[in-house]
């Protein structure tokens, strides 16, 4: 499927109508993806209590479709929740390499972001940017839960505005900076 | 303490077994501290402790390197600038020598021994020379000396003869050298960055 | 690469030609966290668990040089991130005896109250993720609730949901008012029946029992040899508890028992822990009924913290065991050596010996009863 | 610091309750909340309204004897006609077993969430996020196709495959109400049985294709179960064969019709001792089958990741997904039909209801007991599964049936 999605731009620009058909595709494609974000069960350090939180009764993130799931084979965004250590950089990377596309991450924790308590450790890499592209920060140490239920809710922002001629698509893309949209923050 | 009895007759029988142990005075706060000569009278002592005493309860092996204050080149710092002030944040100041400190150019490794039944602890002392240190291990006497020396190993370099598996297990594989020792310079690795 | 060289190095029996390598690798959803187990499997049964840490060791007794001693409070929380409050005191305690200082009695009373509030949330996170181990899903749920109530009382008195910075060297930050304790006491009262019901509901669960029952049995003996401590020790059947053994903050003048298992098995595990809540909660309705007036903060530790040149340590009941600070301090404003004797760490250790010979599904069980959090295995 | 003063906190216990999710306001009972109310008020009506629809539309196998008179009229050539009603009843079953994947994954969503003191879905697509399943089949289908390198491409491809086609065809017998089956045949029962063994090859060859070591496990696992457990699911069918006297569904649906005694109807479920220990034994078969909680050991998720589907993402993961409901549907088809009467009305004022809706509402009431099983009971270990089975269910199943031929022989009810 994914194979006939990237080519649909280049066949809906010449035929008269294709635009409106590619938007409202875009539409439901967008909507789609947005309702059904299923993070990866894996949670670090302090901030993975505070997700195990959020996906409990009182925060409950399966209201907004979020549902943990095992496998990196069946998630599309790979919560980082907790500090990111040296020898901790090797399997992220698998696994964000592992994860289908389209992929989303979130760094959730100041250390995730940027090192946080642990800015001159010798063995914490100082954000989680420096391996993998990331999509939404969440600041705090740990979050609130509701921050990181406003993190999922600004990249599901992020995920409306994507569009299938700008790499909306679901082939697999060679390793690519946080996901380019500026092209699309219309 | 509630029974003294026990912490006095450890005392007397670790001071007249091993050969030129003494209590050591300031020792751990008002914990029984003893100190011993030579790594080679470790493993009586232990075995005295579990054997006799009833202090079969290993609690915690760690070391302290009294070489001086920090060097701050162990450290890594990517000093985000804070967005709130425009002035950058100044070098980091190494940590100044206390007063009256025994700086001297040694390992000093110590044991914690509890005795379940009346709830005493006795502390043993052992001081090593930096450069290799060597100092039998209680691995076979004590499994939870496994994995506590494997991490002083990791940490501070003082080598367990005799241990089953002496092998990093905390630092990543890339990192060389000993990150808790005083004198550690830590080479940047491809995760430092600038 | 990293399992040649666990396989290699390892002095274990010729591999067979049918046994079969696999990785409970750091992302698994029942690790608890960044653990790696490295499994040499013959059919189901396990023949080696290897387990493989430091996925989340940040050096913090290395930071700690570098940081004031007020300071080094913040980087206790993250340790045992599940119950924060007994790494504070810890270190706490550690500055106090170095200073030779005590708290006033208002803090010690305050100190036991948050201690035991956090044991029992600590634990409610035990048994939601121990259910979930298991395959039973909703536990989780219901002791999430229940902890979201002491989460609050958290938030209402030191701001913070789970790292706290509340019990400070020389007493604690802030005070309870009445709409504190008259909360706490109403959360005591909802917790009691709280408990019978989640024994009803997994406890005494058949199949529950059928998966814990006589599975991971440690004898007293290899607890002590491992040096095992806390719920693990006591669920071998030694009466080990550092309130009893070496009361600190006043735990002498509160009575309550310490529940000890018989066969070391993964149920008497659990089930010592869920007796701990309710002996925890105990120990805060009379901690409130006699909570002392005073101020929070000794004038004996002062603003910057310089202590003369010397050793302590301190040792805690945490909610995963024996939790012990050597605090060495040259004299200087930042300490000199820190180090933590982690219970976490020595007691993930006996996996490698309880796990020969079990099948899968029961590593996730054991695993699960010795109840580890990475952030105090790793530091 | 500048800017406004801090607003000052009034520090008394209302501030925590009123501001704070606080369940500790136990209420009386329930009904005493306009809310709760509400709800049911809603329930109520949502129900009354699909009996009245039914009622309304009558028995939908008249209306598919009326269909099947107008396809005869066009004049078509017969093959082309019987191909045309052929293709028809097929686009029925799927249609309803693809119906069934979207609903019973939302309802099983929702239902778990409500156990659990929490909402489930709520904003997909609006009143309590009923779109929530076809948002998530969108996402599924647009996912990159990943087939792992250690994989064996064109197994990896198939095992889907393999796992939905047998849960398709095993739909034929099945009876959605009175006479109402895509196929009569009269050996239905043997031959649902027999093609619901089949997608086990499917599941282990998911397991073993996808070159992970969890998978391998996962897949080996759910071969040594769902083939132990196709035994006692059909020796405990065998009394109710007996006292209908036949394998087809049809003349076991009528040998439930009327009344004991005016009231009790003549469901097999009602039959002394027998009809309840078969019903049971069926249904403990059934969710091991289904690979569902307390049997679910191949798909494990605490502890070989995701089991036989652990590799496969997008659009193959759902067509496991979509065999896993479907199995649960058959289930509960069959649990209405061989034990509470499918069709039937439970008290013979409510004949007017037609047997359809009778035999979805027993349907639906089973698969809720499939999914209030899932969430809350723990997971068995696999040797533990396997004897459950062979020491335990199997010989009592052999017992049952020497109960009914007892039965049998001593009430002479043929």
């Amino acid at each position: 499927m994914g194979i006939i999605l990237d080519k649909a731009p280049m066949i809906a620009r010449p035929i008269p109508g294709g635009q409106v058909l590619l938007t409202t595709a875009d539409y439901f494609i967008d909507l789609g993806r947005k309702y059904s974000v299923w993070p990866l069960t894996f949670g670090l350090a302090c901030c993975a209590i505070e997700m195990m939180v959020a996906y409990a009764g009182r925060f409950d993130f399966d209201r907004l479709g979020v549902i943990p799931r095992p496998s990196p084979r069946q998630a599309d965004l790979l919560l980082i929740a907790g500090t990111v250590t040296k020898k901790m950089a090797g399997p992220i990377q698998e696994i964000y390499h592992q994860m289908p596309e389209p992929r989303f991450v979130i760094s959730m924790g100041s250390c995730a972001n940027c090192g946080g308590p642990y800015f001159d450790s010798y063995s914490v890499v100082k954000g989680v940017d420096r391996i993998i592209p990331v999509d939404v920060y969440i600041p705090g140490c740990p979050p609130r839960p509701e921050a990181l239920i406003y993190g999922v809710l600004e990249l599901q922002k992020k995920i409306t505005r994507m569009k299938l001629a700008k790499g909306g698509g679901a082939t697999h893309q060679q390793e690519k900076g946080s996901r380019d949209l500026a092209g699309s923050n219309a | 303490m509630k029974t003294p009895a026990t912490r006095e007759a450890a005392a007397a029988a670790l001071l007249e077994r091993c050969s030129d142990a003494r209590l050591a005075e300031p020792g751990v706060k008002n914990y029984l501290t003893v100190r011993l000569a030579s790594p080679k009278d470790l493993l009586a002592a232990a075995r005295l402790l579990k054997g006799e005493l009833g202090f079969g309860y290993l609690e915690m092996i760690t070391a302290v390197d009294w070489l001086g204050p920090m060097k701050l080149e162990g450290l890594v710092s990517s000093r985000n600038p804070n967005p709130f002030t425009d002035k950058l944040p100044g070098p980091p100041v190494p940590p100044a020598a206390g007063a009256g400190a025994p700086y001297r150019p040694v390992l000093d490794l110590l044991w914690s021994f509890g005795n379940l039944r009346d709830g005493v602890k006795v502390f043993l002392r052992l001081e090593v020379p930096r450069d290799h240190p060597e100092v039998p291990s209680l691995a076979g006497e004590f499994a939870a000396a496994d994995w506590q020396e494997r991490e002083v190993y990791d940490l501070l370099g003082v080598r367990f003869a005799g241990h089953p598996n002496l092998t990093k297990i905390l630092t990543p594989d890339f990192i060389n050298g000993h990150p808790l020792r005083k004198d550690y310079a830590h080479e940047k690795d491809s995760y430092d960055g600038d | 690469m990293e399992t040649d060289r666990l396989i290699a190095s390892e002095p274990g029996p010729e591999l067979e030609s049918d046994t079969m390598f696999i990785n409970m690798g750091p992302q698994h959803p029942s690790t608890h966290g960044v653990l790696r187990l490295g499994l040499t499997l013959s059919g189901e049964v396990i023949k080696r668990a290897a387990p493989d840490v430091g996925y989340l060791h940040r050096g913090t007794e290395k930071l700690m040089e570098t940081r004031s001693w007020s300071q080094c409070v913040v980087l206790t929380d993250r340790w045992d991130y599940c119950s924060a409050m007994t790494s504070n005191l810890a270190f706490s305690l550690a500055v106090e005896k170095l200073l030779g200082a005590e708290a006033p009695p208002r803090a010690q009373a305050l100190r036991v109250i948050m201690c035991e509030l956090n044991r029992i949330a600590s634990h409610l996170i035990f048994l939601g993720t121990y259910g979930i181990d298991i395959g039973a899903l909703t536990p989780f749920l219901y002791a999430f609730r229940e902890r979201e109530m002491i989460l609050d009382l958290y938030e209402r008195c030191c701001g913070a949901r789970l790292t706290y910075n509340y019990i400070r060297p020389g007493g604690v930050a802030a005070d309870v008012d009445e709409g504190w304790i008259a909360k706490c006491r109403e959360f005591l009262e909802y917790l009691k029946p709280r408990l019978d019901e989640y024994d009803a509901l997994l406890s005494f669960n058949p199949i529950f029992l059928a998966r814990t029952r006589d599975i991971g049995l440690i004898s007293a003996e290899t607890a002590v040899h491992w040096g095992l401590s806390g719920p693990n020790l006591r669920g071998s059947g030694v009466a080990y508890d550092v309130r009893k053994a070496e009361p600190y903050c006043g735990y002498e003048n509160y009575d309550f028992e310490v529940p000890v298992g018989r066969t070391g098995s993964c149920w008497d595990r659990y089930f010592c822990r869920v007796q701990e809540m309710r002996q925890s909660a105990r120990i805060v309705a009379a901690a409130l009924a006699s909570l002392p007036p005073g101020e929070l903060r000794t004038k004996a530790v002062p603003r910057v913290v310089k202590p003369a040149a010397g050793e302590a340590y301190a040792h805690v009941e945490a909610s995963r065991g024996d939790l012990g600070i050597l605090a060495v301090s040259d004299g200087g404003a930042a300490p000199f050596r820190v180090h933590v004797k982690a219970p976490c760490f020595i007691n993930l250790a006996i996996l490698q010996e309880i796990l020969v010979g079990k099948k899968v599904a029961d590593v996730v069980a054991v695993m699960g009863s010795i109840d580890i959090v990475l952030g105090e295995v790793d530091r | 610091m500048n800017g406004p003063a801090a607003p000052a906190v009034k520090r008394t216990g209302i501030m925590l309750s009123a501001t704070r999710y606080w369940p500790t306001e136990i209420w009386k009972s329930p009904w005493s909340l306009p809310r709760y109310r509400a709800g049911a008020a809603w329930l109520a009506g949502i129900l009354l309204g699909i009996c009245a629809v039914g009622a309304a539309a009558g028995e939908l196998s008249a209306w598919g004897g009326r269909l099947l008179a107008l396809l005869e009229s066009t004049g078509l050539p017969a093959y082309a006609t019987a191909w045309i009603w052929l293709l028809f009843k097929l686009a029925c079953v799927i249609g309803v077993i693809v119906a069934n994947g979207l609903w019973a994954v939302w309802w099983e969503r929702k239902i778990s969430a409500h156990m659990q003191s929490r909402f489930g879905p709520m904003y997909a697509g609006g009143f309590h996020g009923w779109a929530q399943t076809i948002f998530d089949t969108i996402k599924l289908l647009l996912k990159e196709d990943v087939t792992p390198a250690a994989a064996d491409r064109v197994m990896h491809a198939l095992a889907p495959v393999i796992a939905i086609a047998p849960c398709v065809m095993a739909f034929a017998p099945v009876l959605f109400g009175t006479d109402l089956a895509a196929a009569n045949l009269d050996i239905g029962v043997l031959y649902v049985f027999a093609f619901a063994g089949v997608s086990v090859i499917g599941v282990v060859m998911a397991g073993w294709a996808s070159g992970n070591k969890y998978s391998l496990l996962g897949g080996l696992r759910a071969a040594a179960q769902i083939v132990s457990y196709e035994l006692p699911r059909g020796f405990s069918v065998v009394p109710v064969l007996m006292f209908a006297g036949s394998l087809d569904l049809a003349v076991i649906d009528r040998a439930q019709a009327g009344y004991w005694l005016g009231f009790l109807p003549r469901w097999f479920i009602f039959y002394p001792v027998v009809g309840q220990l078969s019903f049971l034994f069926f249904l403990i078969a059934s969710v091991a089958e289904t690979n569902r909680t307390p049997f679910d050991i191949p798909e494990a998720e605490s502890e070989l990741v995701a089991g036989f589907h652990t590799e496969f993402s997008g659009m193959k993961w759902s067509l496991f997904f979509l065999t896993e409901y479907g199995y649960v549907l058959l289930s509960s088809f069959l649990l209405a039909v061989f034990f509470l009467g499918g069709g039937a009305a439970p008290l013979p004022g409510l004949g007017f209801i037609p047997s359809w809706i009778w035999m979805t509402g027993k349907a639906m009431l089973m698969m809720f007991v499939f999914l209030w099983f899932r969430w809350t009971f723990p997971r068995l270990r696999v040797d533990q599964l396997m004897d459950f089975n062979w020491k335990f269910l199997l010989p009592w199943c052999f017992a049952n049936i020497g109960l009914a031929g007892l039965i049998l022989y001593l009430l002479g009810t043929r």
